[in-house]
């Protein structure tokens, strides 16, 4: 799975992509944030306004309760400010 | 009936500048009475924190931005009678005063154009992933998002 | 508290046609952040009676259209915070697909900019003595008002 | 007196200015439509539609109740079309 970070979130945690190995048993993205947030204090900062958070799977907007698979490419970023 | 919605509409992100004159001539198509152009203008002040600004950066979600901004021109060419649509936001470093986006359309008739533009400038704020870091004086701040951009595309729920 | 309505202001009457990147960089003042500019363009086929347009021509008021231009301007640089005013009209002869008009406004806030232009652009319309005749194999035709224009200014009735 | 016509109404009556010494009598721009009116068949025709005929005095719309002097200008048109 491709996980991509942008804005703040990128920074806090250090890396603007990265590819993991989903566990079986992480099947939404509410647990892909939980699992990331466990790894490291770089995860746990970035996660810390996780209601602020915008998530896409596979370049679409989504919510935290969408299912996921390990084919799919992730995405975690702040509120948009372009315009 | 189902609304034509098979006009020219042109997408892009790039770091260089763009000239609205020539943008203007490409949104005329046969039919076209009006065009209404929304140039967004970097600014040299930040109003919110009383910053100076000497530059700011922006990046995006190459992929999921066009993506993004597909949808919003679609549901404008469903929603009103219009002729073409440009929408070309730039990304990488800016200076106060730098042109930063244009959204164009064309129409038939004026109010729709403005009307349309109005809808795809105000979705494209809340919804197209660019971020805005501000540079000054070596230090660097990510752009916090404004509510009133929440606030302005309710004018647009039906 | 009076709002400040001292901004720069710009009205033109001309038969020569306008380069509206060159407008849109004129209308950029110190705290601008947002332009909206309205391009009217001449259309070559008229709706309403089933016509063809080989060309139109424009006459108009010396003297008081550019009075009650500035009257409009007036009113919306007393309604909007702008930072920036130009309305250029041509009149003389003009071919389908020529521009024939811009309105464009500057603001620190984009809904400000818009409002004022298309407020601009709905009483202009229905204010500034222009008159066009069309022509179509050497008849022509002076164009009749439309009363829809009358019912676009209600809207900025408050 | 300077009047003005432009448009359709400038064709009808076949000329775009006029200067005329305005009647004693006249004090009214309603007064100074009859008084045309009475002239020939080309005035006659312009104002055939008066309801519909826009009126300025000294570049100011006004209304066929507006007072007028020697002095002023006066315009009658049609409905604008411009933009």
């Amino acid at each position: 799975m491709v996980i991509k970070y942008f804005s703040w979130i990128k920074e806090y945690i250090g890396k603007s992509e990265e590819l993991i190995e989903l566990p079986d048993d992480i099947t939404t993205i509410a647990e892909l944030i939980n699992y990331l947030d466990n790894l490291n204090d770089h995860y746990k900062r970035a996660f810390v306004k996780r209601d602020l958070i915008k998530i896409a799977v596979n370049k679409t907007y989504c919510s935290v309760e969408t299912k996921i698979s390990n084919n799919d490419e992730i995405a975690f970023f702040p509120p948009v400010t372009g315009g | 009936m189902e609304k034509q919605t098979t006009i020219p509409v042109k997408i892009n992100i790039q770091n260089k500048d763009f000239n609205v004159s020539e943008e203007t001539k490409i949104l005329q198509q046969n039919e076209t009475g009006a065009i209404v152009n929304f140039v967004g203008i970097v600014r040299g002040f930040d109003e919110k924190n009383n910053n100076v600004i000497d530059s700011m950066t922006l990046e995006h979600y190459p992929g999921m931005t066009e993506l993004e901004i597909e949808k919003i021109v679609r549901q404008g060419c469903q929603r009103w009678d219009i002729t073409g649509v440009t929408v070309i936001h730039r990304v990488g470093k800016l200076l106060p005063s730098d042109q930063i986006v244009f959204v164009g359309v064309s129409a038939k008739h004026r109010q729709n154009a403005f009307d349309s533009c109005n809808f795809i400038m105000d979705w494209l704020k809340t919804k197209a992933p660019f971020w805005k870091v501000e540079e000054c004086n070596n230090h660097k701040k990510w752009v916090n998002y404004n509510l009133s951009d929440d606030e302005a595309t309710k004018k647009w729920v039906v």
